[in-house]
Order: structure tokens, then sequence, then C-alpha cells
């Protein structure tokens, strides 16, 4: 059943196709929509389940598109980074049940139907993105997924949602086109668009073009990820779109700049590349200031949805520390914390979104005292903010660990610092967040009136919560899954 | 030392967690909540103290399950020193938890407080009993973010103060174990705690000084260990039951428990003579000892002075583990179950003269002792024993801690004890003096006050620990107090073949 | 304005220090126009070897879109219709209907009445004979496009929405995935690969076609929608 | 080869990357947001033009290999590219400008000066409107 | 130099010239249109190359659609560039 090659193509057709039908089939019915958007998504997850049984038996399987051979059509890998396809899918279908009753009151009713068709798409993008081995396929996902989050983001309904959107937008545009301009420029040196092929033509290969080819490709995809300098557009977008599509942004469009920069690594043969070293330690530092950065401006925030916005920075931070290290044990924890975050974030901003939805306030100060009215989404939110801060054993703890030890490994002991300082902070404005939740008295009436949300916002909310508990005691064992992906981007350590 | 596996010490933490979220769910029926506190207790107490023949056999019951982190498998160990911290909590827990029933009565959200509760002991019990730090670690977060709830319980303003304190002095202290623990695993590639030190010389002295301090100075901060003690006599405003369990049974207990076990597990005996740094811990607990006590001489009210003599008591334990002696470290193993019994057992007075009379200030304290005979009887042992009379607990400390001294050629500490001997009475002495020789400061009206009405499943625990402290000093080899288990540990640590004797 | 200035230098430098690198690296590059360059010697020379018959089109491009890259074209045919549906969920409402604000003046009406038709055949012929001249789904798509939104400039959007049934427009923009994936699909029994299509030149030929249409005139509807989208959208 | 030469036989590539920096010139520095998707369009040209540039061969053909023809044809593979990049460009454009419209209708300007008051003034933090602009 | 070359040379001059000036103008009608002529060298450049597939495409969406677009936007937002 999993030998059946045919299901990798269809990992990312099944939810593009469906999003296409989703406005066709259901026009004016807002609720049907909902439940074939979580069914499309419940496949594609299902689909992911099979392409991760038949990876994890018989190691990486590539599917030429059309039966033409690699380099002249188009081929898919499935490899570790493509199983990021697996969380992503479920997080979708967690999201989409969210949105049954959240996009009720947040889109007009004739656009629903468009809202989910979007979603669809996105996540469809997303697993084409991840799956891809080829440079343009990469980029024509890339832009599937994109222009999707900026309309995601445009349909909330406050003014600012459409500023923020554009400004994403732009950015977004920018990145694209350096990707474009370095895949322009890797075909004029070796004429292939696949990433094997290229990365074989490249080996080793220091001259001029490489660099900039190297570089275009290393910033658009880290404007994607939002890593420090480039971060700007990501705060107003996550905070203004509407809840579940700021989970979806910031659990997985944001990892997939991660992804696209492994690809990158991958293409240009681990450490052989002259450009390689100084890249790996600006994205080390880079990564140690947005960590810092993020998490104290998290801290300084009073809107709920720009405070995690800002502690996604943060989180990927983490991420790009440990891509940079290029240890093993810090680039598989970086991989395993991509993974973790996505879960952790996303249910806090689904928990987010509840309490908005319930009290029509964002401001920390004015959620105060929601522990009691609505229990299940407080506490799925703050158990989610320990987990977060990596307490162990839960899901934040595993890749900090790894992170820091790899920072020994590489002899640089001031990573371990950041890390152990950013995660103080980010406990601090977890705590700040339980205490107004839990320890003090409402501050608005609409508070004291307010009453828990409807199961398929909170159920989503405590799944991701126990998933957090769950992924972070298996963490060992996802370590060693990624481990061979680790071997195959970076080479064998020395 | 035969190990043999044996779930025994995982159904020891998941009774009390289970029993939690028992006590969560009971939302109405206070009936109910009492049953399943109890249970907790009750059933840990029994799972524990059925450990103890085997472990005075020499038997050390492990269980392990998935590993954690690659390489670090999450388990539980049973061996002496930790059974013994594992007996001392969870004899207390449930005194604690009937005074607590009695104290916290038409109290508001007490689901979350007897819930959290609970699950303190449950990660207590887990401290004791973790097979390597990083077990150890995950209990010792787990009781910083389960005893917060409980210290803001009031949810005002001085209690916020108090939460905030003490979770950013811990959770900083958190913070450095972790950093000492990713050295530690860089530099041995182990975090076990079976043995009798896992470092050695080879790794090089600065790798060595920054896990020394980076741990000491992490489980110092629970430790109370000035100048990282300004966490605790904050928290004294939260309830008397808390109090109890930060200074007596959990928190500062934890602590100290994984000072020593820094000490006697992960450098131990032989590298830290030869690295000397233990001297220099030595000074610094010699030190806090005399300061804090000047200190709790100072204050006024009543729970600031037993929290300032907490901090003095704990140096104890900390001076008597960083001398590096065998009969030093015994004194350090039996003061833990001292100075436990000892203090509980003010705290719980102390509260019993809160909740019967209203008075919280040393100066108030005028002709209680007739209205509350019995609680300032106890609260008199308890201050004997802290003193060093013989025949009382602190006693035995303070005996085998000169011994070890002087075994260690360092005569001056016992200068340290008979000064801080004579602190603690001049601290302890007029209080009792108010207590009972002098009259109440009447407003005018009735001379004589009517004996204040304290709940009796107050006043017996009060009994039970005073009798207790009794029972250490006079025979400090008493059955319920295993003298015998912490010579075990003790043996053990300094890998000796003979009785201490 | 005067952070206007220090924006206006800060990236003036930015680009300065930019433009050093961009111009080495291309200058690096193989000069364009040599045959023996790798992007001409590596795949390109095996499409221009044996990409006509492999791919039963002479116009290579057209190949390379449906054959070769078929992924990619069903991407792009998705972004294209994914930015409709973004258009037209951000846009306010009225996106199909709405009047122009240019009344027709009737010289534009006639010439555009007359204009139209020849366009769209024009169109229709550039998109099924895209296989051997220039041309092929997309670039008779836009030009089906520009005819429509030429038309509604001039005789306002209503003439246009009435081409078709209001609630048959977004079968029209959607008809390029549908096409695409149809084909996808049938690939799977006829080659035994997704996107595949199969050897026999007639089949292959028609499917070909079913292509072309589906993207031409998808593309070309949903060109449209965007004006209209953008056109209908009310700046109160 | 001498860097005149050099600079000749690259001048397709160099006017790409001066039509690229000037795209970016305007994208960044002008204040108008319909400006700015005006110049993210050149910026995408200027990129077609540099990847259809790395397909072409002097005195080249078109890829139609037509019986007749005769090579040295231009590579297919650029321009497909091309055409697909073309439509993905229309697109991001056409949401751009329609999200523009929606900021004007909603914040009453176009010009990134004028709208960074105007979210933030109901924001009650009347002169944060340093933030708003300073993205730019 | 050969009459192509200078053809080329003289479009890609073309091109610059139109760029710098969107870049320069202040009114955005003129820069739609200029942006249209860019599209239309643009796709006589590409025609010459032996690109007429994009040629023809960049003329109809580059010179017309796009340029459509920003015209009706225009002539909605304002065309005067503060």
């Amino acid at each position: 059943m999993s030998e059946w090659p045919h299901w990798l193509p269809l990992l990312a057709v099944l939810p593009l196709l469906g999003g296409v039908l989703t406005p066709l089939l259901f026009r004016r019915r807002p609720v049907i929509p909902c439940f074939w958007a979580v069914a499309v998504a419940l496949v594609t997850a299902a689909v992911a389940v099979m392409l991760l049984l038949r990876l994890i038996d018989s190691g990486d399987f590539s599917y030429a598109v059309g039966g033409w051979l690699p380099q002249y059509g188009i081929e898919l890998r499935f490899d570790q980074i493509g199983a990021f396809a697996l969380p992503a899918s479920l997080l979708v279908m967690l999201a989409l049940v969210f949105s049954r009753h959240y996009v009720a009151r947040t889109v007009d009713p004739e656009k629903i139907s468009y809202y989910y068709a979007l979603v669809l798409i996105n996540l469809g993008g997303l697993n084409g993105f991840l799956v891809t081995g080829d440079l343009f396929n990469l980029f024509v996902f890339m832009e599937i997924f994109s222009v999707s989050a900026y309309a995601l983001v445009a349909m909330a309904r406050q003014p600012i949602a459409a500023l923020a959107a554009l400004k994403y937008l732009l950015l977004g545009a920018l990145s694209s086109l350096l990707v474009l301009f370095s895949v322009g420029v890797v075909f004029a040196m070796t004429g292939t668009l696949n990433i094997e092929d290229a990365a074989v033509l490249l080996e080793g290969s220091s001259s001029m073009p490489a660099g900039l080819a190297l570089a275009g490709l290393a910033t658009g995809f880290a404007v994607k990820a939002a890593l420090f300098p480039v971060h700007f557009w990501l705060p107003d977008a996550h905070a203004a779109a509407p809840a579940p599509v700021s989970a979806i942004l910031s659990a997985l469009v944001v990892k997939a700049g991660v992804a696209g920069l492994l690809r990158t690594l991958e293409l240009f043969g681990g450490g052989e590349s002259l450009y390689l070293q100084p890249l790996l330690s600006l994205m080390l530092w880079l990564g140690a200031l947005g960590t810092l950065g993020g998490a104290l401006m998290a801290l300084v925030q009073r809107d709920i949805k720009l405070m995690l916005a800002y502690s996604t920075i943060a989180n990927i931070g983490y991420i790009f520390i440990g891509l940079g290290l290029a240890t093993t044990s810090a680039v598989g924890g970086a991989m395993v914390h991509a993974v973790n975050h996505a879960v952790m974030k996303s249910a806090l901003f689904l928990a987010a979104g509840a309490m908005i939805h319930q009290t029509g306030l964002r401001n920390i100060d004015d959620l105060r005292g929601l522990g009691r009215r609505m229990p299940a989404t407080a506490f799925g939110m703050a158990f989610t903010l320990v987990a977060l801060s990596g307490v162990p054993p839960m899901a934040g703890f595993v890749g900090k660990w790894q992170i820091a030890l790899g920072a020994l490994e590489a002899g640089q002991p001031l990573p371990v610092a950041v890390l152990v300082l950013a995660g103080l902070v980010v406990l601090a404005f977890g705590v700040r967040m339980i205490n107004a939740l839990y320890f003090r008295p409402p501050a608005r009436v609409s508070t004291v009136s307010s009453v828990e949300a409807p199961v398929s916002m909170w159920l989503p909310v405590l799944i991701l919560a126990v998933a957090s508990l769950a992924l972070g005691l298996a963490g060992s064992s996802m370590l060693e899954f990624v481990a061979p992906a680790v071997q195959a981007i970076y080479g064998t350590p020395p | 030392m035969p190990e043999l596996v044996d779930i025994r010490p995982l159904l020891a933490v998941l009774a009390s967690l289970l029993c939690a979220g028992a006590v969560f769910t009971v939302r109405q029926s206070a009936r109910w909540r009492a049953f399943w506190s109890l249970a907790a207790a009750g059933i840990k107490f029994a799972l524990v103290w059925s450990m103890l023949p085997g472990a005075l056999a020499g038997r050390v019951y492990v269980y392990q399950f998935g590993e954690l982190l690659p390489g670090v498998a999450f388990g539980f160990r049973v061996d002496a020193l930790g059974l013994f911290f594992a007996l001392v909590s969870s004899t207390l827990w449930i005194v604690t938890t009937v005074y607590a029933l009695a104290y916290m009565r038409g109290s508001h959200s007490l689901p979350r407080f007897f819930g959290f509760f609970a699950l303190c002991i449950s990660t207590t019990v887990g401290i004791a009993f973790a097979e390597n730090l990083l077990t150890l670690f995950v209990f010792y977060e787990l009781l910083t973010v389960c005893t917060y709830p409980l210290i803001m319980h009031n949810e005002d303003l001085a209690a916020r103060r108090a939460g905030r304190k003490y979770l950013i002095y811990t959770l900083s202290g958190g913070g450095l174990i972790l950093a000492g623990m990713i050295v530690l695993y860089f530099t041995t590639g182990t975090l076990s705690l079976a043995e009798t030190g896992i470092l050695e010389e080879a790794i090089g002295r600065s790798w060595l000084l920054a896990i020394f301090l980076l741990l000491i100075a992490g489980f110092g901060v629970k430790a109370a260990l000035m100048p990282l003690h300004a966490w605790l006599p904050a928290a004294m405003v939260a309830p008397t039951p808390v109090s109890a369990l930060l200074h007596a049974v959990a928190v500062v207990k934890a602590g100290v428990f994984g000072i020593l076990r820094t000490i006697y597990n992960v450098f131990g005996i032989d590298l830290l003579r030869d690295l000397g740094y233990a001297d220099w811990l030595a000074v610094l607990a010699g030190t806090v000892i005399v300061i804090a006590s000047v200190n709790a001489l100072r204050q006024k009210h009543i729970k600031a002075r037993l929290a300032w003599s907490t901090i003095s008591q704990l140096s104890y334990i900390v001076l008597a583990a960083a001398l590096l002696t065998p009969l030093a470290a015994l004194a350090a193993i039996i003061h833990i179950a001292n100075q436990a019994f000892s203090k509980i057992t003010m705290f719980f007075v102390a509260g019993a003269i809160e909740r019967g009379t209203g008075k919280k200030r040393v100066d108030e304290l005028a002709g209680v002792g007739r209205q509350m005979p019995w609680t300032m009887a106890a609260f008199t042992v308890a201050s004997l024993s802290f003193m060093g009379v013989p025949l009382f607990a602190g006693f035995v400390t303070k005996w085998y801690l000169s011994l070890g001294a002087l075994q260690a050629g360092e005569g001056i500490y016992v200068g340290v004890m008979v000064i801080s001997g004579l602190l603690n009475a001049s601290y302890w002495l007029p209080m009792i003096y108010l207590a009972f020789f002098r009259p109440p400061q009447t407003h005018g009206q009735d001379a004589s006050p009517k004996p204040a009405r304290v709940s009796p499943m107050m006043v017996v625990p009060i009994l039970i620990c005073a009798a207790y402290v009794i029972l250490l000093g006079a025979g400090a080899s008493a059955p319920a107090m295993p003298f015998s288990l912490a010579e075990a540990a003790v043996r053990f640590a300094f890998e000796l073949k003979v009785p201490l004797e | 304005m005067n952070k206007r200035k220090f924006a206006r230098v800060f990236t003036m430098a930015l680009l300065a220090a930019l433009a050093a690198p961009l111009m080495y690296g291309v200058l690096e590059l193989p000069p364009p126009g040599q045959a023996d360059a790798p992007a001409h010697s590596n795949v390109s020379a095996g499409y221009i070897e044996h990409g006509a018959e492999l791919a039963g089109s002479e116009n290579l491009v057209t190949g390379v879109l449906l054959n070769f890259r078929a992924l990619d074209t069903f991407g792009e045919v998705l972004v294209i219709f994914t930015a409709w549906l973004a258009v037209s969920a951000v846009a306010g409402k009225g996106s199909e209907t709405g009047h122009d604000s240019t009344p027709p003046s009737p010289v534009v009406d006639y010439v555009v009445r007359l204009l139209g038709p020849f366009i769209a055949i024009f169109a229709l012929f550039v998109i099924v004979n895209g296989h051997v001249l220039p041309g092929g789904g997309f670039q008779g798509g836009v030009l089906l496009g520009a005819m429509l939104i030429l038309l509604s400039l001039a005789l306002g959007r209503e003439s246009v929405a009435d081409l078709v049934p209001v609630r048959s427009w977004i079968w029209l923009r959607a008809a390029g995935v549908l096409a695409f994936s149809l084909v996808a699909l049938l690939g799977l029994p006829m080659t035994g690969y997704l996107f595949g299509l199969p050897i026999e030149p007639a089949l292959r030929h028609a499917l070909m076609i079913v292509l072309e249409l589906g993207i031409g005139i998808g593309g070309g509807a949903v060109l449209a929608g965007l004006y209209f989208a953008i056109a209908g959208v009310e700046s109160s | 080869m001498t860097v005149v030469s050099s600079l000749a036989s690259h001048i397709d590539y160099l006017v790409a990357v001066s039509l690229f920096l000037t795209g970016a010139w305007i994208l960044l520095t002008s204040g108008n947001l319909v400006k700015k998707v005006i110049g993210l369009n050149i910026m995408e040209t200027s990129v077609f033009a540099f990847i259809v540039t790395t397909g072409m061969v002097d005195e080249g053909a078109p890829p139609l290999v037509a019986a007749g023809l005769q090579g040295p044809f231009a590579s297919p593979l650029p321009h497909a590219l091309v055409l697909t990049g073309i439509v993905v460009a229309v697109s991001v454009t056409s949401l751009a400008l329609v999200l523009i419209l929606r900021i004007k209708a909603e914040l009453g300007s176009v010009e990134l000066d004028e709208i960074a008051l105007a979210p933030k003034a109901d924001d009650s933090a009347g002169q944060s409107n340093q933030r708003g602009s300073a993205d730019e | 130099m050969s009459p192509t070359d200078l053809f080329d040379l003289v479009l890609l001059a073309l091109l610059l010239t139109c760029a710098i000036g969107i870049a320069r103008l202040k009114d955005l009608a003129a820069c739609a249109i200029l942006f249209s002529a860019y599209s239309f060298f643009l796709c006589l450049v590409w025609a010459h190359r032996g690109a007429p597939d994009v040629a023809m495409t960049e003329a109809a969406v580059g010179a017309g659609i796009t340029t459509v677009l920003f015209l009706t936007v225009i002539a909605r937002v304002g065309r005067r560039e503060k």
C-alpha cells in the first residue's frame, strides 16, 4: 500500500485540486465547505503517513513526474524535510476545524468558500514546496503558498489587515524574485534545474556566480523565514491575520523558508563551497540576535497576537542558530524544533483567537480572569506557554538542549547563554499571560460575561497542547529520524 | 550493590499524580477532596516506606523507561540518600495535608490549591528517586511550576510580588542548572547519578569549575544559600501550609538535595578534595549561618523570623556536606530530617496562633502560652532542638557536624556551631518567655483571655511533629527515622566498607 | 521628510553595495549567446535533439510546458486561479457586475464590436496551433483576456459579463486547473505516471489541445476577472 | 578576455542587473504604494530578461524544430520558465493593486507617510507613527 | 558592430531610459504609460532574441493588461505622487 509510487505527487495535487473545487461546488452554504476542507486535509495527512511509512522502511525515494528522466522532467523527492508535510497537513486540518465558527464572524458569507479554498491551496503549495526536487518548481510552489498567504492575511476584517498584507506581499515578492534570479544564475552555470544534478555540477565551485546564487537563495528564503534583520513584515501580518491563518503562517509558512534554506545548503553541497562557512556563521549570529530581540520585543507587547508573533521571530532565531552551528546535534535539534514550534505556536495562536473571538478583546491586560470563564482554552494556552519556554520534558526543551549541546561541540559557548537567557524571557511573558488568565480579577465587563468557546475551537487547542507534551517525550526518536537528512545536507561532520 | 527492577518508584510518583487529577476534578465536595488528598499522601507514604527494608538490606530499586534525550534515559533509582529524602517528605506530607485541610477551610479555589499541593509531593519524590540529573531536573522544574500557584493563592498584590520574585529566582536557578547539565553532558557524555562521581580531573580545570559554579549556584537558589535567598522571606505571604511546604518539606530540601547530589554523585568526594572548591563553599555556608541568624534576631514578624532561621539552618547542611568527611556527611543527611521536623512544627504553630488569635508579630505573643499551652509546648520543643540542646534533634546534627569538622581539621566550624546555638537561643527564648510568663496585654477588659479554639486537626499534627523532634534527638536510630539509612548513604558516598563508629 | 531623505541615502548605499557583487557575478557567467555554454549543452540540447518527437510538438516551448515540465504549468495555472480567488476574496462586492465610468462613444463601440470577434478568433488560432507555431495556451489566453477587457472598457462590463451566465464564469476560470487535473489523472492509466501524455500521436495531440484550450480559456477568463474585480472595488 | 570585451559580451546581463537595481530603488524609496508596485514589476521583468538571455544563441532561431528549420536554436527551457513567471507576476500585481484599493478605501490614502498616522490614530498610542513608516 | 547588435543596444538603452524615467516621474499615469512602453521594448528585444512566445505574452500582459490594471487603479487613487 505504502509502496504505491503515486502518493508523492498526490501529496501536493490533492489539496490543490480540493481547494480549487471548493468554491466551484459549494457556492452559497457556509458550513459544508468546512467539512469538505477538513476531509481533504485529512486525506492529505493520510497520504503523508503512507509516504512516511515508506521513507522509514526504505529511505529516500523520488518520483519522475510524467515519466521523464529527472533532469528533463520534474523530479519529486521525499526525504526527512519532505516529511514535514505530515505535521503541516495535520495542523492545517486542526486550523480548519477551528475556522468553522471563527470565520462565520470574521468573513462575510459568500467569501467563506474562498477562505477554505485558499487555505487548502496554501497547504498544497507547502507540500509541493517540501517535496519538489526541481529549482524552478520550488519557485512555482513557493508562489502558490505565498499568494494564498497574502490573500488570507488580507481577509481579516480590521482595516490594518490590507496594509499588513501589502507589506507582506511586497517583501515576499522581493524574496521570490531573489530566488528566481538565483535559479536563473544556477541554470546559466549548469544548464539544469534539478537540485541533485546542479549540486553535482556545482560541487565545490566557489566562483563568483556561485556565491551570487547562494547569497540570493539564502536571502530570499531568509526573508520568507523572517530571520532577524528582514523580519519586520512578520509581526503586522501575523497579528492582523485571522487567528487560524496566523497559526498556519507562524507554524508552517515561515518554516517553508527554513526548508528552502536547507535545500539551498543541499544544492551547494555541505561545507565544500568557499562561501558556505561565512553564510553559516552569519546565520548563527543573526539567529542569536533574532532570538534575544524577538523574545524581548515579545515581552513588551500589549497585544497578545503581537506577542506571539514576536516569539515566532525568537524561535526562528533558535532554528537558525542550530542550522548555523552545523554540528549534527545542533542541526538535528533545529529541525526537530521546527516541528515542535509549529505545534506549540499554532496552539497558542488558536487559543488567542478563541479568546479574542469570545471577548472581542486582544489586549493581554483586558483578558484577565479568563481562566475561570474559558477553562479549556486557558488551560491549553497556559500549558503550551510552559512547554514553549522549554521546561523539560515538554516540546520546547529538546531543540534547545540539542542546539546548546551542538554549540559546545562547535566550541562556541555563547549561544548556550543566549538560549538559556531567551528561554527565561519566554517564560517571563508566559508567566505574564498565565497571571493575567488565572491570578488577576477581570478588568473588563465583557470578560466577566464571556463563556467558553465552542468545542470546535477549544478541542484543537487541547489536542495541540497534549501534542506539545507528547512531542517532547518523543524527542530522541525524532532526532534519530532526522539524522539522515542532516548527514545528507551537511555531509559527515569532521 | 544489587540493583533490581521494581515498579514501586514509578508508582510512588504516579500515585499522587493521579490523585491530583482527581482533586482537580472534584469541584464541589470538600469530603471527596479531602479523601483524594489524603489518598495521595497515604499511598505514597506506604509505597516509600515499603522500600525501606530492602534499602537497609542494601538493595537498590531501579525503573527505567524511554529515552528523554539520546543517551539519557528517563528513569528512577532508589538509593539510600534518595530514599531518606523521600521518607522525610512523604512522612511530613501526611501531617501537612491534614493540617492544610483544617487551615484552608473556607478558602477560595480549593481544587486548584490541593491539586497542586498533591502535584508538589509527586514531583518531590520524583526528585528524590531521579536516576540521572536530567530526570532530577525535570521534576525540579515541575516543582517550581507547581508551587507557583500555591504561593499566588491569595491572588493579591503581595502574593503576586512574592510569586514573581520566587519565579525569577528559581527559574534563573533552573537556567543555571540547565547550562551546567549541558556542559556536564558535553564533557562526560552521561548524566547518571548512580556512581560516586562521574567527573574526573582529566577534562580540565576550567570545565570543572564552570560545572561546579553553575550547579551549586543553580541548586543554591532553592536551597536559599545567601546571597540567593531573597525569595524565601518574601514567600512567607503564602498560606502557612505552603510555607511549611517551601521551608521544610519540598522546595528548599530539593535545592539542598541537589547540592548533595552534586557533591557526592556528580563530582565525588575524592575529586572535590583535590580541587578544593568545597572549602570555599564551606566558608560561605559558615558565614551564612551566622549572618542569617543575626538577621533572624532582627525580625519582628514571626514567620519572617522563621524564614531567616530556615536560611541559617539550611546552611548547616551545605556546610556539613562541604566538609567532605564521613561524620559531617552523616550530619548533613540527618539534618535534612531534623530541620524539616523542627521547622515544620514551628510553622504549624505560627499558623495555629494566627488562626487562633490572629497574632502575627513577635511582640504580640504575650500570654499566648496560656491560651494554647500544647501548641506553645511544641514550639518550645522545636526551638530547643534548634538551639542544640541534647536529647533534641538539632543536637545530633551539631554533634556529628562538630566531629566531622574536627575530622577535617577545621576546628573553627565548631565555634560556628556554638555561636549559632547562642544566637538561636537569643531569638527563640524571648518568644517562649513572652508566651508563657507574660500576661497578655489586655485592653482594659477581661484579664484572663479564653483559650483560643483551634481545630484539633491542626493541633494533632503539631504534637506529632514535636514528638518526632524528641524521638530524633533521644533515639537517633529510632525505627521510624532510620539513622542507619543515612549511614548507608554515607558509606556509599565515601566507599567505606566499615560502619562509621 | 527628513526621515525620507535618510531612507533615500540609506537605500542608495545599500543598492550601491549590492550592485558591485551583482555586476561581477554576472560578468563571470558564460557570455550569453555561446552555443557551447552549459545552458545549451546540458538539458536544452536534449530538448532540441529529441524534444519534438518525445513531446509531439514542434514548438519546443509548448512541448516543455505541456510535457516535460507539466507540473510547473499546472502550478502556474493554479497560481493565476488562486490570484483570482484572492482578488475577489479581498475586493469588495460587485466584482462581476457594476458600471464603468466611461460612457461608450459610438465610434469606439463600433470599432470594438468589429474588432472583438477577430481578436477572439486569432486568440483561438494561437491556442490550438501552439504546438507548431509560436503561441499556445497562455499566449492565446492573455489575448483572450485582453480582448474581454477591451470589450468591457468600451461597452461596459455588463455586456461582457453577459457573454456567459454569471454562474458559469467561475467554471471557465477553473477550466485550466480542471483540464490539467483531468489529463494528469488520465496519464496514470495511460502511461503509468501522473501528468504523463500517451505516446500515440493522435490521442496525445487531442489531449494537448484539451490542455491548451483549458489553459487559454481559464487564463483569459481569469485575467478578465481580475480586471473586473479591480475595476469593481468601490473606493468610497 | 579583457574587461571591455567582457563588458560588451555581457551587456545584456549588465542591463538586466541595472534594471533590477532601478526597480529596487523605486520599490524601496517611493512612498506611493502604486509606484512601489510598478517598481516591483520592473524588477520582475528584469529578472525575466536575465533568464531569457541565458537561453539565447547568437544568430539563433526560435525553438521551432519544424522539418525545414535548421539550428542553432535558442534554448526552449528559459522561455517556458519566463512564460510561467510572467503569469505569476501578473497575478501578484493584481493582488497588490486590489489591496491598494482597499487601503485607499479604508485608510484614505496610498501614501505611506500619510497612512502611518491612520491605523495608529485609534490605537491611543498617539505618537507611535514612527514605527509605521520605519519599515520602509 | 553589426546592425542587429546596434538594434539591440538601442533597445536596451531605451529600456534603461524608461526605467529611470519611471523612477523620476511623479505622475503615476505617466509612469504606467512609460511602463507599457518599457514592456513593449522588452518584447521587441525578446522577439529579436528568438523568443517569440515570451514576446507575445509580454506584449499582451505587460504592455496590455498590467497597464490597464495600473491605469484603472490610478484613476481611483489619484495620479499624483507626493
